[in-house]
C-alpha cells in the first residue's frame, strides 16, 4: 500500500486500450452517446442531497457534461444514494434501481456507503451499501464537495465510455442471488418482488 | 406567574428563565389542568424521557413554555421502566400525539388513549425498544451487518511498546550475556 | 354517485418534497382528503449514538442532525454543555458564535428559496439564491475548515481564531447580498404568477395556534411576534437590536414576506457583529481531556430559534464522561404532523410541495 | 417530387426541431446565470434514449398511445407550408387549410390520453386529465384569433392568408388578435405560466411518467417536431409566412425567444388558475379583436 | 385578486442576467483553487510521528489503524506503529489533528477523490513535513 490513494488514471486508460480494439465503430458510438447523457434520478437520499443542489444549478452547473436531474425511475440513467441508508429508505431505493431501465449506473457519496461511515455503530443505517446494490462509482468525502461530485461523474463517464462488461448492472442480473441474499437478510423473505422474473428469458 | 407556582408547588430554579418541579404518575392531569389555566405555561414544547437503569426508573420531562416563549417549566414524573403506562395528553395538546408516539416505539411506554401509536420511525423493528439503555446498538450491528475486511493488521500500541521494550532489554542482555 | 378516492404517495422520491420523507394522501380528483405523513427513512439514532460517545466526540456528531442549517445543533449542544459544566465563554467568542449562526441563517433563507420557488416552478430563482448561498458556503470554508458541517462551534468557545481579512470580505458579501435582495424581490416576492398562486393557501389563524407549540415563521406569518432571540435571549442577542418582522394573513405569501424581511434583519444583525466585535479575548477555554471530562448529575433545557423555528435540546448529565441523555426537537415534528396532515385537507395536489416548503419542514431533525 | 418535398420538409423539422430545444436549454442557462449544455445535448439525449431498453410494457395500446403523438406532430408539420410562395416546402397544404391544422393539432393530447391510460399510473393519468382541462381553454382564445384572420383574409387556405398579408402582417394590423394568440401559444408550448401538465413538483412529470427508452425518445423527438410546427404557424398567420429559408429561421427565431425568457421567470398557475385566466383576459382580447375587424 | 401591471412585469427585470457573465466554476476544465485550512486528506511527517495513538483513541468512528513500519524513520517512535485512516469511516472532523501531541497529523486541503474499487479508500497518509 504506497502513500496516498494508487493513481486510478493510468489503470483505468490501459483498460480502456485494450477494450476500444475490440469495440465496433458502433458500439463506441453508442457507449459516447450514453457518457454525454445521464438522466439523475431526484431522489436525495441521505444528508449528500444538501451537496445536490449547489452541484445542479448555476454555480457548478453540471448540465455542461450532459447531466440532467429527471423525475421518475422509468426516465433515469443513474441513481445517487447520497450517504447513509437506513433499512426503509433501502427498500425504496432498491425498488427505485430495479425500476430503471438498464443500463443503469449508482453512485455512492461519502464515507457512509462504503463502511458505514460515522453511523458506524448505529442500529438503523447499513454498512456497505454494495451488499445490497452494485456501486459503479464511490466519491469520498463526508459530504464531498460538488467538485468531487462533478469528478465522480467524469470518471463514470470515463467508465461507461469503456463500456466494461463487469459494470453494475450487468453484476446486478449475473450476482443477484448473492444481492438477493443480502436482502433477504435484512428484510425477511416475502418482502420485495422477485426481480429475477423479468430477465429470466434473458441471456445472462 | 411565579407567585402561583411558587406556594402550590416546590418549585426548582435552574436558571433565571428555567424552572423544574417533581409530579407523580397520578397527580400528573391535574398539575397540568392547574398550571395551564392559573398561569401562562400553556404551551408543550418537548416530551423527553431519561432511562435511569440503575434506579429503575424512566423520569419522563413534560417542557411547558409559556405564550410569550420566555420561560420554560420542566415538569418531571417518574415512572418504572415497564408496564406502566400515562395517561395520553393527546386531548389536552394536539402536538403531544406524535411526541408520545416516539416515545412508545424508542421507550416502550404505553400512552392511554392514544390511538395512533403505530410506528413512528422503524419499520418492521422485532427486537426490544432501542433507546433503552439495556439495548446494545453495537451488539445488534454485529448481529445483522458486517463491516468491510482489509483491517485485521492494526496493532495494540501498549503491547508494541512493551514487546519493544522487552526485545530492547534482552538485546541488552544477551551482548553482555554473550 | 360513490365518489373513487385513490391513495397515492407524495413519496420519498419525488422532486416535490422537501428531503426524504412522504405523505400519504388520498385524493378525490385532485383534492386531498386525508393526508398522513410517514417519516423514519432518516433515522440514524443520534440520541443512542450520543451515549456511546464522550462529550467531545458527541460535539462533531451533533451538527448532521439538521441538513440545511447545522449551526443551530452545535449551538445548543455548546450552550447546555456549557450550562451543565458551568463553563464561562468570552465575549469574542460569543460574537463569532453570533455571527456563525446568523450567516448559516441567511444561506437556509436562501435555500428555503430556492425550495419554495421550485415547487411553483421559478427555476431560476433557486438557480440564482444557490449560488448565493454558495457564497456564504465559501465563506464558512475560509472560516472553520468545512463548507456545510463545520463542526466549529466547540463547547467552551470556538475551534478556530478568525482568518485575517475575514470580516472585511464578509461585510464586502453584505453588501453584495443586499443587492440581490432587491433583485428577489422583482423577480420571486412580486411576481405576480407567484402571488396569484401563494395568497390564500395554506392558512394557519386562530387563537390556539400558540398553545399548539407552532414556533418560526408559522407564528410570525399569522401576527404573533415570537422570536426566542428576543424573548429568551442567548449568547448576546439582548446587547443587538433588531426587530422581529410579522404578517397577518398567515397563508404561505405571508411566512415568505416574514423570511424575506428576516433575511435583511440577518444582514442588520451581522453588521453590528462586524462593528462591535471585540479585538482581544481567548477563542477557547481550556477543556480537560475527552476521557476526562464529565457532566455532573444534572439535566437542563436549551432552546435556540433556527431559520425554521424554536431548536430544543435537553441534556441530562450523570457524573460520567459520557452524556446520560440528549433529546433534540426541531420545529419540524409539530409542523410535519399536528399542522401538515390537517392543513392539507381540502388543498388541491399542486399545493402540497408549495405548503411544504412554506413551513419549512426538513425531515432529518424530525426523527433524527 | 412530391416524397422528396416531404422528406425535405420533415428533415428540416426535426433539424430546427431539437436545435431549438438545445437553445431553449442554452437561453434559460443564461438566464439563471450558467453556461448550459451544448447546442447537440437535446439530440444526442434522444439518440441515448433510442439505444435504451424500456423496463416496462403495458400492451399494445400503450405502444400506440406514443405513435398517435408522433403521427399527429408529422401532419401537423406536413400540412402547415413553410414558404409563402413558390414550388418547394408546400408540403400537403393544397389539400388542407387552417381548419384542419386546427383539428390535427388535438390528435397529440388524444394520444397522449390513450398511451396513459392503458399504463393505469395514477400520476399519468393525472397529467393527461390536467392536459385536456388546459387544452380546452388554450383552445378558446387561439380559435377567436384563427376565425379573425380567417374573416379579414376571406378564406382558410394558407395560401390565400398570407397573401393577405403582403401589404401589412396581421400582427400589426391585429394587435389584439395576435396578443390573444400569443398568450395561448405560450400554452401550447408548455411555457410557464401554463406548463402544470407535466409538473415534476406535483405529478412526477405527468404523462410521460411511465414511457422510458424507445418510447421517451418518441416522445421528444415529436414534442421538438410539434413546437417547431406551432412557431411555423404563428410566423404564417401573424407575421405574413416567409419567402425563403433564412427569413423563415429569423422569425421563428424571434418568437422562439420571446416564449423562452417569458417562460423562464414566471411562477406555473395551478390547472384550475390556468382555466381562470386563460377564459378572461386572452378571450376578451380575442372577441374585442374580432370586433375591431 | 386585482390585476397590477407592475407586479405582472417585474419579472421580465431578471432577464437583464442574460448580459451578465455566467458564475459558474467549470470544475473539470478549471481547477478551482483550494483554500488553506480545508479539512482534506491527511498528511503525517514520519519523523515527528511518536506512535502514541492518541489519534485512535479519540476517533469515534474509529477509522484509525495503527499499523506497523517497515523503515525505521523516528527513533523516538517506540511503538513501532503509524496511523493508517479509513475513509469508509472518517468524518474529517479534524478531532485527530487537534490531539496529536507531536503535531505530526495534519489535514491537507486536497479533497477530490473518486474510484469504483470500495477497498481503495483505505488512505496511508502521505508524509509531508508539515
Amino acid at each position: 500500500m504506497d502513500e496516498g490513494f494508487i493513481p486510478y488514471q493510468q489503470s483505468l486508460e490501459d483498460e480502456e486500450q485494450s477494450i476500444k480494439s475490440t469495440q465496433s465503430v458502433i458500439e463506441q458510438a453508442i457507449a459516447w452517446f450514453r457518457a454525454h447523457s445521464m438522466f439523475v434520478l431526484a431522489y436525495g437520499t441521505g444528508c449528500g442531497a444538501i451537496e445536490m443542489p449547489p452541484t445542479f444549478t448555476s454555480r457548478y452547473d453540471i448540465e455542461r457534461l450532459g447531466v440532467v436531474g429527471v423525475a421518475t425511475p422509468r426516465q433515469a440513467d443513474i441513481l445517487i444514494v447520497s450517504g447513509y441508508c437506513s433499512p426503509k429508505t433501502l427498500k425504496r431505493v432498491i425498488r427505485s434501481y430495479e425500476q430503471m431501465s438498464e443500463p443503469k449506473y449508482i453512485i455512492g457519496l461519502g464515507s457512509c456507503t462504503i463502511n458505514g461511515g460515522m453511523y458506524w455503530d448505529s442500529y438503523n443505517t447499513i454498512k456497505k451499501l454494495d451488499d445490497f446494490l452494485p456501486v459503479d462509482m464511490y466519491v469520498n468525502g463526508c459530504m464531498p464537495r460538488p467538485e468531487a461530485l462533478i469528478e465522480g461523474f467524469v470518471k463514470l463517464q470515463e467508465k461507461i465510455r469503456a463500456n466494461s462488461s463487469e459494470a453494475g448492472y450487468i453484476q446486478y442480473r449475473t450476482r443477484y442471488a448473492h444481492y438477493r441474499a443480502n436482502q433477504e437478510r435484512l428484510f425477511g423473505t416475502q418482502v420485495q418482488p422477485r426481480y429475477e422474473e423479468n430477465f429470466a428469458g434473458m441471456n445472462l | 406567574m411565579m407567585s402561583y407556582l411558587e406556594e402550590h408547588y416546590e418549585l426548582i430554579h435552574k436558571t433565571p428563565r428555567l424552572f423544574a418541579l417533581h409530579v407523580t404518575r397520578e397527580q400528573l392531569l391535574d398539575t397540568l389542568h392547574q398550571i395551564t389555566t392559573h398561569t401562562s405555561f400553556d404551551t408543550l414544547s418537548q416530551l423527553t424521557c431519561t432511562d435511569w437503569i440503575e434506579e429503575e426508573r424512566f423520569e419522563l420531562g413534560y417542557m411547558l413554555t409559556n405564550a410569550l416563549r420566555s420561560h420554560n417549566l420542566m415538569l418531571k414524573c417518574s415512572i418504572a421502566r415497564d408496564k406502566v403506562t400515562m395517561p395520553s395528553l393527546a386531548l389536552l395538546f394536539a402536538q403531544a400525539e406524535v411526541m408520545e408516539r416516539e416515545l412508545h416505539e424508542m421507550f416502550g411506554i404505553g400512552f392511554e388513549g392514544n390511538e395512533t401509536l403505530y410506528d413512528f420511525a422503524l419499520e418492521g423493528w422485532c427486537d426490544i425498544p432501542p433507546m433503552r439503555r439495556e439495548f446494545d446498538t453495537l451488539a445488534y450491528v454485529n448481529a445483522h451487518y458486517d463491516f468491510r475486511e482489509g483491517r485485521e493488521d492494526n496493532l495494540d500500541v501498549k503491547e508494541e511498546i512493551k514487546k519493544r521494550k522487552a526485545a530492547a532489554k534482552s538485546a541488552k542482555e544477551t551482548p553482555s550475556g554473550a | 354517485m360513490e365518489r373513487k378516492v385513490i391513495t397515492i404517495y407524495h413519496g420519498p422520491q419525488h422532486p416535490g418534497i422537501t428531503g426524504n420523507m412522504s405523505v400519504e394522501l388520498d385524493l378525490m380528483g385532485e383534492t386531498i382528503t386525508r393526508a398522513r405523513t410517514h417519516v423514519g427513512y432518516l433515522h440514524r439514532g443520534f440520541e443512542k449514538l450520543i451515549e456511546r460517545r464522550t462529550i467531545i466526540q458527541a460535539f462533531t456528531i451533533v451538527c448532521r442532525i439538521c441538513v440545511p442549517e447545522p449551526d443551530p445543533n452545535e449551538a445548543n449542544f455548546a450552550l447546555a454543555v456549557e450550562r451543565l459544566a458551568g463553563i464561562e465563554v468570552s465575549e469574542r467568542a460569543s460574537y463569532i458564535r453570533v455571527m456563525v449562526l446568523e450567516m448559516a441563517r441567511l444561506g437556509a433563507q436562501l435555500l428555503w428559496m430556492a425550495g419554495q420557488s421550485g415547487s411553483v416552478g421559478l427555476g431560476t430563482v433557486g438557480q440564482w439564491s444557490i449560488y448565493d448561498r454558495d457564497l456564504i458556503l465559501d465563506l464558512f470554508e475560509q472560516l472553520t475548515g468545512g463548507r456545510v458541517y463545520h463542526m466549529y462551534i466547540y463547547p467552551g468557545g470556538v475551534r478556530r481564531e478568525l482568518p485575517d481579512g475575514f470580516l472585511e470580505r464578509l461585510s464586502a458579501l453584505l453588501d453584495y447580498l443586499q443587492k440581490r435582495l432587491d433583485a428577489y424581490d422583482r423577480l420571486f416576492f412580486d411576481n405576480a404568477s407567484f402571488q396569484k398562486r401563494a395568497i390564500g393557501v395554506g392558512v394557519v389563524r386562530g387563537e390556539e395556534v400558540l398553545r399548539r407549540g407552532f414556533s418560526g415563521q408559522v407564528l410570525r406569518g399569522c401576527g404573533f411576534a415570537r422570536d426566542l432571540r428576543r424573548d429568551n435571549p442567548y449568547l448576546l442577542y439582548d446587547q443587538l437590536e433588531f426587530d422581529i418582522p410579522t404578517q397577518s394573513a398567515g397563508d404561505v405569501y405571508a411566512r415568505a414576506l416574514v423570511r424575506r424581511a428576516e433575511m435583511r434583519e440577518s444582514i442588520r444583525i451581522l453588521r453590528q457583529v462586524i462593528a462591535q466585535m471585540p479585538e482581544e479575548g481567548a477563542i477557547m477555554q481550556k477543556l480537560p481531556k475527552h476521557r476526562k471530562f464529565t457532566l455532573p448529575k444534572e439535566d437542563t433545557y436549551v432552546a435556540v430559534e433556527s431559520a425554521r423555528g424554536e431548536f430544543g435540546y435537553y441534556m441530562a448529565g450523570d457524573g460520567s464522561e459520557m452524556i446520560r441523555r440528549m433529546q433534540v426537537k426541531g420545529p419540524s415534528l409539530i409542523h410535519a404532523f399536528s399542522l401538515l396532515e390537517p392543513l392539507l385537507v381540502g388543498e388541491e395536489l399542486s399545493n402540497v410541495a408549495l405548503i411544504m416548503n412554506s413551513l419549512g419542514i426538513c425531515p432529518p431533525e424530525i426523527e433524527r | 417530387m412530391l416524397l422528396l418535398d416531404l422528406l425535405l420538409m420533415l428533415l428540416i423539422a426535426y433539424g430546427f426541431g431539437f436545435l431549438y430545444y438545445g437553445l431553449y436549454r442554452n437561453l434559460s442557462a443564461r438566464v439563471h446565470g450558467r453556461f448550459g449544455p451544448s447546442l447537440a445535448q437535446s439530440f444526442s439525449d434522444s439518440i441515448k434514449l433510442f439505444v435504451k431498453e424500456e423496463s416496462t410494457t403495458f400492451g399494445w395500446m400503450f405502444y400506440l398511445g406514443p405513435v398517435i403523438m408522433a403521427s399527429g406532430a408529422v401532419l401537423n408539420v406536413l400540412f402547415i407550408p413553410f414558404l409563402n410562395q413558390g414550388e418547394s416546402l408546400q408540403g400537403l397544404s393544397s389539400y388542407g387549410n387552417l381548419i384542419v391544422v386546427l383539428y390535427l393539432m388535438v390528435l397529440g393530447p388524444l394520444g397522449n390520453a390513450l398511451g396513459v391510460g392503458s399504463s393505469g399510473n395514477p400520476f399519468g393519468v393525472m397529467g393527461v386529465t390536467r392536459g385536456l382541462t388546459r387544452l380546452l381553454a388554450l383552445e378558446l382564445p387561439f380559435y377567436l384569433a384563427a376565425i379573425g384572420v380567417m374573416i379579414d383574409a376571406g378564406s382558410a387556405d394558407f395560401g390565400i392568408i398570407m397573401q393577405a398579408q403582403s401589404t401589412q402582417s396581421n400582427m400589426f394590423a391585429h394587435p389584439l388578435l395576435f396578443a390573444a394568440a400569443f398568450i395561448s401559444f405560450l400554452g401550447f408550448m408548455g411555457k410557464s405560466p401554463f406548463d402544470v401538465v407535466g409538473a415534476p413538483q406535483e405529478v412526477y412529470s405527468g404523462p410521460a411518467t411511465e414511457f422510458s427508452g424507445k418510447f421517451l425518445a418518441l416522445l421528444m423527438s415529436q414534442s421538438a417536431m410539434f413546437s417547431f410546427a406551432k412557431l411555423l404557424l404563428m410566423v404564417n398567420l401573424f407575421w405574413g409566412g416567409a419567402d425563403h429559408l433564412g427569413e423563415l429561421v429569423a422569425k421563428t427565431f424571434v418568437l422562439f425567444v420571446a416564449a423562452t425568457f417569458i417562460g423562464s421567470v414566471y411562477a406555473r398557475f395551478s390547472t384550475v388558475q390556468s382555466v381562470e385566466f386563460l377564459i378572461r383576459i386572452p378571450t376578451l382580447l380575442g372577441i374585442v379583436g374580432l370586433a375591431l375587424l | 385578486m386585482k390585476f397590477e401591471l407592475k407586479n405582472s412585469l417585474a419579472p421580465l427585470s431578471a432577464l437583464s442576467k442574460i448580459f451578465e457573465h455566467p458564475q459558474t466554476l467549470c470544475y473539470p476544465e478549471v481547477k478551482s483553487e483550494t483554500v488553506s485550512g480545508y479539512r482534506g486528506f491527511h498528511i503525517n511527517d514520519l519523523s515527528t510521528c511518536i506512535g502514541c495513538a492518541n489519534c485512535q483513541d479519540v476517533c469515534m468512528n474509529e477509522a484509525i489503524d495503527m499499523i506497523a513500519i517497515d523503515k525505521d524513520k523516528n527513533p523516538k517512535n517506540n511503538s513501532g506503529c503509524i496511523p493508517r485512516i479509513d475513509y469508509g469511516r472518517c468524518c474529517w472532523c479534524s478531532l485527530c489533528t487537534d490531539v496529536c501531541p507531536p503535531d505530526s497529523l495534519k489535514l491537507e486541503s486536497e479533497c477530490i477523490w473518486a474510484d469504483d474499487d470500495a477497498n481503495r479508500f483505505l488512505y496511508q497518509p502521505k508524509d509531508k513535513p508539515c
